[in-house]
């Protein structure tokens, strides 16, 4: 298979009308523009549906009408169109509705900024709604990984029925990286879904119903240990990592994303000092890659948490960390992507405070 | 004599009244002198003669209490 | 001598008893929709969205496929259900404060986009479910628990009037008022009911019936005091008729 | 080993993506790894704009060019933005029709570029980025110009075929232009 | 002064205009709405303004105008409701806009239900919106704490331009307590906010902006630490608690709100039984009242987390705890309100297990 | 001989100049707004709200206090300053994708409850800062990177008329739609603008003025060009005009 | 140390929720702690409603009352749902005129009181829950009944003062029906 | 003669064009053989002497470049 080049965005369209993608719903926002345009073109010509909504509140609504009636649904934004699209979230995960959510996030707070960062980890990771849900989340560092992640987050939605979100910093969205996508690649199709609230009583012979309303508390309870379940399922087998040189390492850099390429590098520059440097390259943010920690050599005593972000994922590490290394973050925020250099600086300073 | 008659699901029915006041001839009432197993005073019919099955009860109970059936000579269908 | 049904309940629907207060004529439009929906041969094909109101259970009534919707964003999920499947029946069946406040931008986006979906629009003046706060439909000087004093004009406004909004949105295709204080009317109502899904049918796009409701238990009324209140305080207000009808032309032509 | 990062500055309207876009197409068809970066804003139209890229035999990491071998620079406003950041001993190459030469760094290789002038004998200012991207592949014997030919064949394809002759000239005129 | 019986949304509501609050604006929501009914009622009687605003969405972005006026602004909602304001409350953090947020927490996820519930913790304190933003957030257990709370809420809010949440279950909303708070006690009003935007340029003599929009992403990136500071000063001032009996604790009990009222009749019945058990009660959720556990007696082996979630808050346990005690949960969700015997249970289990 | 300034720029502006692309009528929009505000004395006293898309940025130009709200959320946070500081003039300042798009319900609600705030709504019939996207006033036909074939009725609806809409809500006192493709109508546009702000000063009530202006780079056009369209294609569909004047009864009596 | 956990239980519109608070009312009256809790929902308001009270000296943790001291039912379907909740030895109010004796556990004391007919003779039904009250009170001991007329004559007020003597008769209605 | 001048705050002037079409003595042009700060080839008045200040130019011009002064005669207010 030959590679193409292609813009980051478009890329990922693309990869969803090749992961099955029957309808898109979304808002306009930067920096993703370029995804729901080529959508705009590509999905009535594959004789698929295209909505632009007037709002992301709208688009995440449109979705849970659309995944409800069986579709395999795709809906894209950015931070604060994500934070709009709260709500939704929780009521998708509440009536356990599969769909895909594509996140290129730009810095915060507020109107913030359309330049690449890492801040929206806590609102994908935690759930900016309401609600006992979690929400099975990616973050590839590259194009060829965020296609395939989501082509493969379709049938990954309709397994566990719950939204994945495939998250991505601005500059992936923006760049251009040759990747291997066939235009000619059959597209995957979803089978038909015995749950789903399409019309289709007639053929089915029984009522389909999608609800998150429970009023009784002890049913509602019951529900959330059934999507406790799910997400435990999801902790087992989705937890999905790159462990870097962290065969020999005494320092690990925990990283995801544009942060972990900018680092691979950084791990570089300092092996050629004699720093044995290696990195966790998280892939899956929910389930957060415990395993990788486990796997780590004995002669570890040190990681630092590597964001673009003032320290979200670091929560994280420091959960799974449980007083084990020593922990150590840096980050930056509001747009602004570390060059190598910093990162080595900054273990540079720490060594040296140490010593 | 009646040309028809309703059939009354006493336990759905809330008491609400709402199907008595449209009866053209006026023979609708709730039972005072009894609580149904939701706690409220039912639907009856005072004078089943004077039934003319024109269904205006039914068509304005909520509650779907109200079933309402003209009696047709045997034979017709 | 034989007996022959002239009126069966529960057409449409499930056999689910209704949680309404009693009186609530959130339980007449069910009953009317049920039938036509039956009648029309569309129920096993349909798929309803219920919002957030007193109806929020309607899922439990209609007896076809149905959603739960967010408030206010019954329209967005049915447009995203009609997308998908355009062979359905896509109707949402809201209160007046879930389409008329929150929702509001997602019923004229649908409008507007003339999504070929039906909305059930009960007008009750008023926020039932949570205990009876004023709704952008609550008429001057009604009080309720969040306008205690009676409606103000200058602190709220004077109340929306959906269908005459509506009625200028280019991509609406039919929209009628109608009310169910009395046989004649619910009669009316029906016939509304029928035309609005015909149309859907036909594929021609956006339908919306308006049905002035009562709360009975908000208002503090008698259910029959309610219906009269109804009559003679909402429908001047908010006069029933046709605001909108794009298929005329058709038909005439 | 090859690695190579180059930022292209300019106006908004210069043609400096696409000419940063057409090195990755043809380093893409070489099968060499790439990467293209913009800078993008909500700024009007008319402002500056640029974008890095890399191109690479190895596995491409940061897409960030901090320290870019080649600069290529359109118009003053980005001579004075990037000026700084070319590695020592680049490459440096000025549209010279609008960027004064007078007291860029010594110690980088400069190729000043009638680029203007010449897009405009060729008979259209906007391929100037043409040219100047021709005067970038003859010096760093990066590509051969079928290889950008290639690329042109692919991008202007319909109603826009008609650019594949003038952009080959403007890239043949940009390497004639530093191979003096 | 002599107590009053009220009801929890009404006290709130009360304290709400003792703290000075000029301005409501909310909308609607099951189980808080006698706190906007009761305002509806006595905000204009004091002559300040009460708006039923069109939605959730609405409500948090006319927060955000009057607060940015500088007035002290009050809105509430309820779970699903504080999911449609994460936006607007990342605009509010993002442009440093003062405001007081009550949050009457529901089941979830999606509609869910209405009863009582805690699991907002993840979109109170990890901010449901976009970027690196924190909520100053509390959490009291009784009527006569909320009231405190909130009249402290308007100061703390224009002290740090910030956000201020009380959280509280649905059941402290409903429920009736006496309180002690006079009618007649004199209202807190704010001084003159000399950077709000109020049309007072004129007497200013210097314009005034509100906003949250960073293009150059060094400059985001700067505002960001301007905020971080803010919350840094937050961590060090605000993290407020209460510790139960644990001067000779083995077992610790973390919880708040309703649950920590639940708890303290475990903790009783528990040391009837001669298990030395006691409690922290944060009553800040951010911050998280880290120093509490740095007060705990040496002998304190085990931490429980109970919450009214599966498992919120007990994420900053396992980062506080870093590896120090044993950590254990207990949590019902959905509305369920556990008994005192449940938590008893499920200690004696635990400790049977450990024999 | 001596001379006399018959047009100085930059009333009621800071000195900041315009980030808007060439030829964008964004600025003539600005240079009369700040122009009346200044004419009428109001400048120092009012508080305006920039809104999400290229007039982000609306906040370093007005010389004024000012906030920047979130993407249509303009009219709710105009709404919370005027409630609290009602003596202070307030103005949003929105884009058709910010008003008529996302922001629809706040912009109709705030007409609904006759805030006493001026809206000044910028129509150029698509997403400028975000890079040329349909808008619901994007007209039929037009291409758009989100409607590359032009918008189609059947699948993006016809284009939404803002101030058709809201001239049937009750609570609206003043709307007018007006372009400032040339002196004239420049100065026709400088003329509704007085009257809204006056008719806010005299607290009569919500007032929108629609400006059909011009996006040269989205549209792929020439600004003189930008201009000729708009005249030949939105004015016909967006006819200029009053919509809605609740103070001729007052005038008249 | 005093320590009284209820609950008062019956159908919408039966007045049981304000029977309860008139009880921490007058808790609160006397410095007692209190707190009353409902039980919230969407329903029908014909359905049924409870509410919990608990009046303490000391302080009150879990508001929750699991196992109730007493227990005042007002219908059957609240029998049939609280019953066994109350706690061995308890009492138990039955509103007789609505409530069936028969089956009722036998560890508790039973007070049944014809409490709607009671109401209808005193000339509204709608006192039913003050009768009940008043029974509460004559067998708990918790308070005197001017206690209760206190609270009455800070709830009723204005246009409902009328309601005052109405109250205060079916309060000492239910004390005799009891005492008898 | 000249009534009235026009003076163009050159480094602001976007070379937008939309002052050019109104003017009524057609007396405006871009200046080709220019580019000022911004990039942008400016306005430039051809004929000056041909001026009526009428202000057509600055009232379409967006952005700000353009100031109006008319000539009044010595002693006049
Ligand atoms: C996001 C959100 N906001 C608020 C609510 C609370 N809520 C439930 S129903 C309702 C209003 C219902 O009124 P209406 O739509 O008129 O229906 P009715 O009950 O009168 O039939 C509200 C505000 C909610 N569930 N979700
Ligand atoms: C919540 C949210 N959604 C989307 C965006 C992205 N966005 C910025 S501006 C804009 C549209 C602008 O169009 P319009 O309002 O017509 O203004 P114009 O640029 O045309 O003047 C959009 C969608 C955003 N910033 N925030
Ligand atoms: S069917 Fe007609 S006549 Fe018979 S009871 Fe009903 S309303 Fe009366
Ligand atoms: S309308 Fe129906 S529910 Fe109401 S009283 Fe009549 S039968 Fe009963
Ligand atoms: S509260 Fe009102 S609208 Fe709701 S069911 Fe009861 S009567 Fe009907
Ligand atoms: S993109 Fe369009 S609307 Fe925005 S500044 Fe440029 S021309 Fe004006
Ligand atoms: S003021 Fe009038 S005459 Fe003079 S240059 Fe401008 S448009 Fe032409
Ligand atoms: S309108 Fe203004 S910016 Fe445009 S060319 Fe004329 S002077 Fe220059
Ligand atoms: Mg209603
Ligand atoms: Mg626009």
């Amino acid at each position: 298979m030959s590679k193409v080049l292609m813009k980051g965005n478009e890329a990922m369209a693309l990869a969803a009308i090749k992961g099955g993608a029957d309808a898109f719903f979304g808002y306009p926002i930067t920096p993703q523009n370029e995804l729901p345009e080529y959508l705009s073109h590509h999905m009535p010509a594959n004789d698929r549906v295209f909505v632009q909504a007037e709002s992301e509140v709208a688009a995440i609504n449109m979705v849970y009408g659309a995944g409800g009636a069986g579709a395999r649904v795709l809906t894209s934004s950015s931070s604060p169109g994500i934070a709009l699209k709260q709500e939704g979230i929780s009521y998708l995960a509440g009536s356990e509705i599969p769909c895909v959510i594509i996140n290129v996030m730009r810095g915060g707070p507020g109107l913030g900024g359309i330049q690449p960062s890492q801040s929206d980890y806590n609102q994908i990771t935690r759930g900016g709604g309401n609600g006992d849900y979690k929400v099975l989340s990616f973050a590839p560092e590259n194009l060829q990984e965020a296609v395939d992640l989501i082509k493969e987050s379709f049938p990954l939605a309709d397994h566990y029925r719950n939204p994945v979100m495939v998250a991505v910093d601005g500059l992936l969205g923006q760049m251009m990286e040759p990747i291997t996508l066939e235009e000619t690649e059959k597209t995957q199709a979803a089978g038909k879904k015995e749950w789903a609230a399409d019309g289709g009583y007639g053929e089915r012979g029984y009522r389909n119903r999608i609800a998150s309303l429970y009023l009784d508390p002890y049913k509602l309870e019951e529900h959330n240990l059934k999507l406790k379940g799910k997400y435990d399922e999801m902790r087992e087998k989705e937890q999905r990592y790159e462990m870097i040189e962290t065969e020999d390492a005494d320092i690990v850099f925990v990283a995801y994303g544009t942060m972990a390429r900018v680092a691979r590098n950084a791990v570089q520059m300092l092996r050629e000092e004699g720093v044995k440097v290696g990195m966790i390259r998280p892939i899956s943010l929910f389930p957060f890659p415990k395993k990788a920690f486990e796997a780590l050599p004995e002669r570890t005593h040190s990681l630092i948490t590597l964001e673009m972000s003032l320290g979200q994922m670091h929560q994280d590490v420091q959960i799974i960390n449980n007083g084990r290394y020593k922990l150590d973050f840096f980050g930056r925020t509001g747009g602004v992507v570390p060059e190598p250099e910093e990162i080595v600086e900054h273990v540079r300073a720490a060594l040296k405070e140490d010593a | 004599m009646a040309k028809g008659r309703i059939i009354i699901d006493e336990d759905r029915c809330k008491g609400c009244g709402l199907c008595i006041h449209p009866c053209p001839v006026d023979i609708l009432d709730l039972d005072r002198s009894k609580t149904n197993k939701k706690g409220y005073t039912p639907l009856y019919v005072t004078d089943p003669e004077q039934c003319i099955a024109c269904s205006f009860c039914a068509m304005m109970c909520p509650d779907n209490v109200i079933t309402v059936e003209r009696f047709v000579k045997e034979g017709s269908k | 001598m034989n007996t022959k049904t002239v009126y069966r309940p529960q057409a449409g629907l499930t056999e689910r008893e209704y949680h309404y207060c009693p009186g609530c004529t959130h339980g007449i439009i069910h009953n009317l929709v049920g039938e036509v929906l039956k009648e029309r041969g569309l129920i096993e094909s349909s798929v309803g969205v219920a919002s957030v109101g007193c109806s929020v259970m309607a899922y439990e009534y209609f007896d076809c496929d149905m959603h739960q919707a967010a408030h206010g964003r019954a329209p967005a999920v049915a447009t995203g259900i009609k997308r998908v499947r355009p062979e359905s029946t896509v109707f949402t069946y809201q209160g007046d404060g879930d389409l008329a406040s929150i929702g509001l931008a997602e019923a004229v986006h649908a409008a507007h986009r003339g999504e070929n979906i039906t909305i059930i629009f009960v007008n009750n003046a008023i926020y039932g479910m949570t205990g009876g706060q004023m709704a952008p439909t609550t008429l001057l000087g009604q009080q309720t628990t969040t306008s205690p004093h009676g409606r103000e004009k200058a602190q709220a406004g004077e109340p929306l009037r959906v269908c005459e909004l509506l009625s200028n949105v280019p991509g609406a295709t039919y929209l009628e008022r109608v009310s169910v204080h009395d046989p004649k009317h619910v009669r009316k109502a029906k016939k509304a009911l029928q035309k609005a899904f015909d149309i859907q049918s036909g594929k021609q796009g956006f339908t919306l019936i308006e049905f002035i409701s009562t709360c009975p238990i908000n208002w503090g009324m008698e259910p029959k005091d309610s219906l009269d209140w109804a009559v003679e305080n909402m429908i001047p207000y908010y006069p029933l008729g046709v605001y909108k009808d794009m298929t005329k032309e058709d038909d005439d032509a | 080993m090859l690695e190579e990062k180059l930022i292209v500055a300019g106006f908004g309207g210069q043609g400096v993506m696409l000419m940063g876009q057409i090195l990755s197409y043809a380093a893409t068809h070489e099968d060499r790894n790439t990467v293209w970066i913009p800078s993008y804003g909500p700024e009007t139209r008319g402002g500056t704009a640029n974008c890095q890229v890399t191109i690479s035999d190895e596995r491409i990491n940061s897409p960030v060019v901090s320290e870019p071998d080649s600069l290529v620079v359109m118009n003053h406003p980005s001579l004075a933005k990037f000026e700084n950041k070319l590695k020592s001993g680049g490459s440096l190459f000025i549209n010279s029709s609008l960027v004064e030469q007078d007291g860029i760094r010594d110690d980088v290789d400069l190729y000043p570029v009638d680029a203007n002038k010449i897009a405009l004998d060729i008979g259209n200012l906007k391929v100037a980025n043409m040219v100047m991207l021709g005067a970038y592949i003859a010096v760093t014997d990066l590509f051969d110009k079928e290889a950008i030919f290639k690329v042109f064949d692919e991008l202007f394809t319909g109603r826009k075929e008609a650019l594949v002759a003038l952009n080959r000239k403007a890239l043949e005129a940009g390497m004639d232009a530093v191979s003096a």
